[in-house]
């Protein structure tokens, strides 16, 4: 708890909270998390990192207690938009904080159209419509799509390791479709070539025959699988004596893969992937945030290091409690200050700086990556390539890539430009 | 097998043309048109090979679920729950002990043991009443993920084979020739699903073995045509009832072991293993262990070869699968009117 | 019948509204009265949530229902059936996803969607009652999880994993439908509509030969009966309540998605049917309320006694498995029994008043 | 009443053919003969008991008759059609009937809705979602049928309420349902108190001289008060018939069935 960011955010509280007085009602903040079902996991390691924000600024901002209300959903977009209706209009929350995941995240920014007085900050879902088409006035992400989060990967597979064609293996959804987008729109424009897309139904266990009918005349192959399929197809691609180059999405390099138990994750060693995180970057705000996590929750009760799902809502926390500092904790006039601080703020997040553009999207840092082993044996990722300043047209004239298409299986086509 | 061709000489025809495709595909290398019109060859054997491992698993799973329901009409919902705990059971007596091939004996005792449990505690209690035996097992079934979920939390746990299991054997089989040498290029495929699938059948023909040539397998035998007349041996009934389940459940474990192997073990598998079962089950007859070998080999070369042919709907296959067997044959393929 | 005309006939008084009127139960007009003013003094939360939410997850309990209790086949299909409504709604009516949806006004679009919902009904009975009992639960678990899957990968009419969202209701007479109020009482009216047809339907021909074939088929197809004919007709029926409950599901979600239509929520209907007890066609809605309730309050009562939060579907699960366990009526039973000893004379035993 | 017309048109087209005539009936079950050969001719409105031990094929006959189990060889004709082939409703339809003797009613309804199915499986309107009415000619026979067999007081009751008794005698009404031309009677009063019995025998002497039946019954005092004529089975073959008074004083009649069974 004794982190130079701790120390500084204190500071700039003490600052801000100067001017009020601190005697002002608890403000009650929702938070949406996975918390039933399958991807529990996931959802508690998010809180983490919300937890972690709140400890760090002592449960307070704006001169005002924060009082927390948990909303559980099941990754499902009807229990997200439940959840969400009971914080607000059962507990009254002014600001909520979350979803997880893509589809819930549609959800909420659909509802929270029809709650123009509360605001929304997503926690990590990363579906690129949520804020690229139809986006919410009073919803703000301060994390990137799955698409940005492949930004620096096509670069860095073509130039760095070489990789001139591909074929890519992904689970037959929109955040896959995302990561793939982002993909091959840069791999290609690079120079590079994606002779195959296979998609498999999510929630395959058997990859055995997938892995034999893989293209042995690519250079390398991007896996966009996560959690328990990702673990199977390693394993058995390990059995089948697989030896391909291998490129990894996002969610195949995660905490919930990097930490399954067994060894089938050690088929990742060396495969390089992006995300908007890098475990053992060795920037000091970095580490002090990781050690932060650490320190407050023990051991048994956390991952080791923070995963992208904690940071993201420990980044999306910190806004608000950053905003509401700079406010003084004033949410009247339907919250017009708080949100204006929002659309403005330049967040220095421990994943590199975040801004918002003009959907209220984040503009960030992505890291590109390798899976090493560390000396106890357990795997993380290490910082191999940064790409700044990703914005959601990754980069591509806005005319330009509206013209590509929202993802899909077959989109976009891999062309040298796109114009 | 002459009977039936008299009976059926179309049929005979038919089954026997097929037989002779197929071994002409496995053993013939495929010429160009073959491989522009449906892949390679390499793919399509993997898939068979797949088809049939795989099915081994399921047979696993479903020998234990069918033999429950044909002698005692029993069913047990919380059958896929039994299979996760035996994985997870598996798991950790791998990794404590370091003996891949202990994990077998362990997850098959302690699941057995809880068969015992729930066949005393449970079962006994609401003989005869189906719908009861449902609700309560997918009570059980809802109880139990969340105190595995407790336990082991959502991890994905993947037990480790020994050296000598890991990796692929060359097989004799010929995938195709090299085209700058002219040197043939022969099958690579995981030695461990080959254990797998050798230990399944071993398993299933032991259990034929067992029922057929056995005196408990003929009590239990007859149970499964007539639950009158073994009520009529008189008290040993629940005794043979109970090992019964405890059989059926410690298979489930077992099973488990091997997916834990060859997949992974982690929350919600216990109900893709239900229902797997089921599927297995209803399309190759309840209560029957032909069936069952039936079934699951049905449904594992739908889902391998579904899975590199159609990849979108291969899901939705084995359901189709399903849906044609009530149609044509509600009891089953193996099933008695 | 002829034969014994001559003989006796019971003179049956001529039954009037009036008569008819005064013999509902007090109960009930107080239940109906509290419903009716309840949007004066709720919150917008507790009408369009929890009341709006128990009134649609009761009628597709209430399918269920009239399946199981009535006709004696548990299916677990029904969640699926109100999806292929909802779904329907979605492609057929109007939705974000404008690529796939076809705008149809609603007065094709709705009974469009109730017709495919009973058409899938109809095909799944006519599966599921080739087998009997025991099976038809392991056919119907199968069937949903099929349609599940199929969801989730059809992108050309089901939209994949994402499905549909940015459905609404019509604006029917100047009135947002999915506003707290109209909302309550659109899902009130149609509850009590599924509710009363049902009851209705219990004692007419129809439902009384389906409790006849849930006692004894042997005997009812010696009857004259076409048992087969019978089940089969029930689950059709059976799709227009859940078929109801899943287009407002649909409504109240603003969207659709294969998540919906899941196997947990397929088992969640079962589980609602349960605790509320199948015997009576209100045991569906008992079950619904205390569904709701516990889905959306546990988690508060488990951090305020200072407990995991996760570990509510422990809770649910305990609860689901006591009742079935110790009352396979469900609540409704547990009521039943008391009510019967209540009426039981404690030293004899017997029913008081009777001789 | 359409049905009755139907039936009486049949009855004028068959005549005065008899109502029931089975020839050379066999029933196998595996290798096991329940029937062989079995011959009886029952005129209309012909009333007889058919006696035997245990295992003399006497149920086996009804299930026959009544096409729940067809038989394995033979013919049965009912008021000259050939139902051999039938189905179990064709037959109901035809004005066909019997009991149980193990209790087959519908537990969870009530008497009258149990009645009211029965009337309700031989008329039109099986499908009907619209609820009877009080007034309804079928509520009303059925109403009538649970006079008949006095249970008017219970009529409301749940089955799985009444005593055994009131089974049995709710298992008559249900015979009497419809149009009923011929009615099969297994063993009616086992398991009856000897008040029961009586109202048993009162309600079958009491049946429109028309309608025939055949009753299988243990109790000789039930089956000679309510016969006219008496068919004595023998593992599966018949072994004698004649009116009940020669039946009685048959030597070998007693010696094989009397005797060992003093009913």
């Amino acid at each position: 708890m004794n982190s130079k960011l701790l120390t500084t955010l204190s500071v700039a509280a003490l600052v801000a909270a100067g001017s009020t007085v601190v005697s002002a009602e608890p403000l009650k903040v929702g938070v949406l998390a996975t918390l039933e079902g399958t991807y529990t996991v996931l959802g508690e390691d998010g809180v983490r990192g919300l937890k972690t924000a709140l400890a760090q600024s002592d449960n307070k901002a704006g001169g005002r207690e924060i009082e927390l209300v948990i909303g559980a959903t099941d990754a499902s977009p009807d229990s997200a938009v439940r959840a969400a209706r009971k914080l607000v209009e059962q507990d009254g929350v002014e600001i909520v904080i979350g979803p997880l995941s893509g589809s819930e995240g549609i959800a909420i920014r659909d509802y929270s159209k029809t709650q123009p007085q509360v605001t929304f900050i997503n926690g990590i879902s990363g579906a690129q419509e949520t804020t690229y088409v139809t986006p919410s006035d009073n919803f703000f992400r301060f994390n990137m799509d799955g698409a940005q989060w492949s930004a620096g990967l096509g670069d860095y597979i073509f130039n760095e390791k070489g990789y001139k064609t591909i074929a890519t293996v992904g689970e037959d959804y929109s955040f896959v479709y995302t990561q793939v987008f982002g993909l091959v729109t840069e791999f290609c424009a690079a120079g590079g070539e994606v002779t195959e897309r296979l998609w498999v139904p999510l929630g395959t266990k058997d990859f055995g025959s997938i892995i034999a009918a893989l293209p042995d005349d690519v250079d390398a192959i991007y896996l966009g699988l996560g959690g328990g399929d990702a673990v199977n197809f390693l394993n058995q691609y390990q059995q089948a004596g697989g030896d391909a180059n291998l490129i990894g999405g996002t969610i195949m390099v995660d905490g919930t893969v990097l930490s399954s138990k067994g060894s089938a994750k050690d088929a990742l060693i060396g495969v390089p992937s992006s995300g908007p995180q890098a475990d053992t970057w060795d920037d000091p705000k970095w580490q002090s945030y990781v050690k932060a996590y650490q320190d407050t929750f023990p051991p048994d009760q956390r991952f080791p290091s923070p995963s992208l799902l904690a940071t993201g809502y420990y980044n999306a926390t910190n806004a608000a409690l950053s905003c509401l500092n700079e406010t003084g904790g004033d949410l009247s006039d339907g919250q017009k200050a708080f949100r204006a601080c929002l659309a403005g703020l330049e967040l220095d997040a421990p994943n590199g700086k975040i801004a918002l553009d003009g959907n209220r999207q984040a503009i960030g840092t992505n890291f590109v990556s390798e899976v090493v082993e560390l000396d106890d044996g357990t795997l993380a990722t290490k910082l191999v390539s940064i790409k700044e300043n990703v914005n959601q047209t990754l980069g591509i004239e806005p005319a330009a890539f509206a013209k590509i298409g929202l993802p899909s299986r077959e989109t976009p086509e891999c062309k040298t430009a796109y114009e | 097998m002459r009977a039936f061709a008299a009976r059926h000489p179309w049929w005979t025809a038919v089954i026997a043309i097929a037989a002779a495709v197929l071994l002409m595909l496995i053993f013939l290398v495929w010429p160009q048109w073959l491989v522009a019109g449906i892949g390679r060859k390499k793919v399509f054997l993997n898939a068979l090979f797949n088809g049939i491992t795989l099915g081994g698993l399921y047979f696993l799973v479903a020998s234990g679920f069918t033999l429950i329901f044909g002698l005692m009409r029993n069913v047990n919902l919380a059958h896929g729950s039994l299979y996760l705990l035996g994985g997870y059971i598996g798991f950790f007596v791998a990794e404590w002990t370091g003996f891949w091939l202990l994990a077998f004996p362990a997850a098959f005792l302690v699941v057995a043991l809880l068969g015992v449990v729930l066949q005393v505690v449970v079962f006994q209690r609401m003989e005869g009443q189906d719908l009861r035996q449902t609700l309560v097992t997918i009570g059980i079934s809802i109880v139990a993920a969340d105190l595995m979920l407790w336990a082991f939390g959502g991890d994905f746990y993947n037990i480790g084979t020994p050296s000598w299991l890991s990796g692929p054997m060359e097989t004799f089989f010929v995938t195709g020739v090299k085209r700058s040498s002219g040197d043939l290029i022969f099958l690579k495929y995981p030695l461990v699903r080959i254990v797998i699938f050798a230990a399944s059948v071993g398993i299933g023909v032991g259990m034929w073995l067992l029922l057929n040539r056995t005196r408990i397998g003929m009590l239990v035998r007859a149970g499964v045509d007539d639950s009158a007349m073994l009520s009529a041996t008189g008290a040993r009934i629940n005794l043979v009832f109970v090992g019964v389940f405890a059989f059926g459940a410690g298979l489930a474990g077992v099973a488990g072991v091997v997916g834990g192997t060859f997949q992974s073990i982690a929350p919600g598998e216990d109900i893709r293993f239900l229902l797997a079962s089921l599927i297995v089950v209803i399309v190759g007859g309840m209560g029957s262990i032909p069936g069952a070998a039936l079934g699951a080999l049905m449904i594992g070369l739908a889902e391998q070869f579904g899975s590199v042919y159609f990849p979108t709907y291969a899901v939705v296959l084995t359901f189709l699968i399903m849906v044609a067997v009530l149609a044509f044959r509600p009891q089953g393929l193996m099933g008695r009117a | 019948m002829a034969v014994f005309e001559t003989r006796w006939q019971p003179a049956r008084p001529a039954g009037g509204w009036r008569e008819w009127v005064e013999k509902i139960p007090i109960g009930y007009w107080a239940v109906g009265i509290i419903l009716l003013i309840m949007p004066a003094g709720a919150s917008d939360f507790v009408l369009f949530q929890i009341f709006g939410w128990t009134f649609i997850l009761g009628m597709i309990a209430l399918s269920l229902m009239l399946l199981g209790g009535y006709g004696g086949m548990v299916s677990l299909a029904q969640m699926s059936v109100a999806g292929v409504a909802g779904y329907m709604v979605a492609i057929l009516g109007d939705s974000a996803i404008t690529d796939i949806s076809q705008g149809w006004p609603w007065f094709v679009a709705i009974p469009l969607a109730l017709v495919i919902a009973v058409l899938f009904a109809t095909v799944t009975g006519w599966l599921a009652v080739r087998t009997e009992g025991i099976y038809t639960i392991m056919i119907t678990l199968a069937i949903a999880a099929a349609f599940f899957y199929f969801c989730r990968q059809n992108y050309t009419v089901f939209n994949g994993f994402s499905g549909f969202n940015g459905v609404l209701p019509p604006k029917l007479f100047g009135v947002d439908w999915r506003g707290p109020k109209a909302f309550y009482y659109l899902t009130l009216f149609w509850a009590a509509v599924s509710y009363f047809a049902v009851v209705y339907l219990s004692r007419a021909p129809f439902g009384l030969a389906l409790q006849g074939v849930r006692d004894n088929p042997r005997r009812m197809a010696a009857l004259g009966y076409d048992v087969t004919a019978h089940r089969v007709a029930a689950y059709a029926f059976a799709a227009i309540p859940a078929g109801i409950g899943g287009i407002l599901l649909t409504w109240q979600s603003a969207q659709i998605s294969p998540g919906t239509v899941g196997i947990g929520p397929a088992i969640d209907v079962l589980v609602i049917a349960v605790i509320g007890g199948m015997r009576r066609p209100v045991g569906a809605f008992i079950g619904a309320f205390i569904y709701v309730l516990f889905k959306t309050f546990a988690l508060d009562v488990l951090v305020a006694l200072g407990l995991s939060g996760e570990r509510f579907q422990l809770l649910i699960g305990l609860g689901f498995l006591l009742i079935v366990f110790f009352s396979p009526d469900g609540l409704l039973g547990l009521w039943d029994r008391w009510q019967t000893s209540l009426r039981r004379d404690p030293l004899t035993g017997g029913e008081r008043g009777a001789p | 009443m359409s049905d009755v017309a139907s039936v009486s048109t049949r009855l004028a087209a068959t005549g005065t053919a008899n109502a029931l005539e089975l020839r050379g009936v066999s029933k196998m079950f595996g290798a096991l003969a329940a029937l062989s050969d079995v011959a009886i001719t029952v005129h209309p409105g012909e009333r007889r008991a058919v006696l035997g031990s245990n295992g003399a094929g006497k149920t086996t006959l009804f299930n026959c008759i009544t096409g729940d189990f067809p038989p394995t060889s033979g013919s049965i004709r009912f008021f000259g059609e050939d139902i051999t082939a039938f189905p179990p409703h064709e037959r109901i339809r035809r004005g066909l009937r019997r009991t149980y003797q193990i209790s087959l009613l519908f537990t969870g309804l009530s008497v009258l809705d149990n009645v009211y199915l029965a009337c309700r499986g031989v008329s039109r309107g099986r499908f009907s979602f619209i609820r009877p009415r009080r007034s309804d000619a079928l509520m009303a026979s059925a109403e009538n049928l649970v006079e008949i067999v006095h249970l008017h007081d219970v009529r409301d009751s749940t089955v799985s309420e009444l005593s055994y008794g009131q089974q049995r005698q709710l298992e008559i009404a249900m015979a009497l349902a419809g149009a009923p031309r011929f009615i099969l009677f297994d063993e009616p009063a086992a398991g009856l108190s000897p008040t029961e019995r009586r109202e048993l025998v009162d309600i079958l002497t009491g049946l429109p001289s028309h309608m025939g039946y055949i009753i299988i019954e243990h109790d000789m005092d039930v089956a000679l008060r309510v016969a006219e004529s008496v068919t004595m089975m023998h593992n599966g073959r018949i072994f004698k018939e004649g009116k009940p008074a020669e039946i009685e004083d048959d030597p070998e009649v007693q010696a094989l069935y009397l005797g060992v069974n003093d009913g």
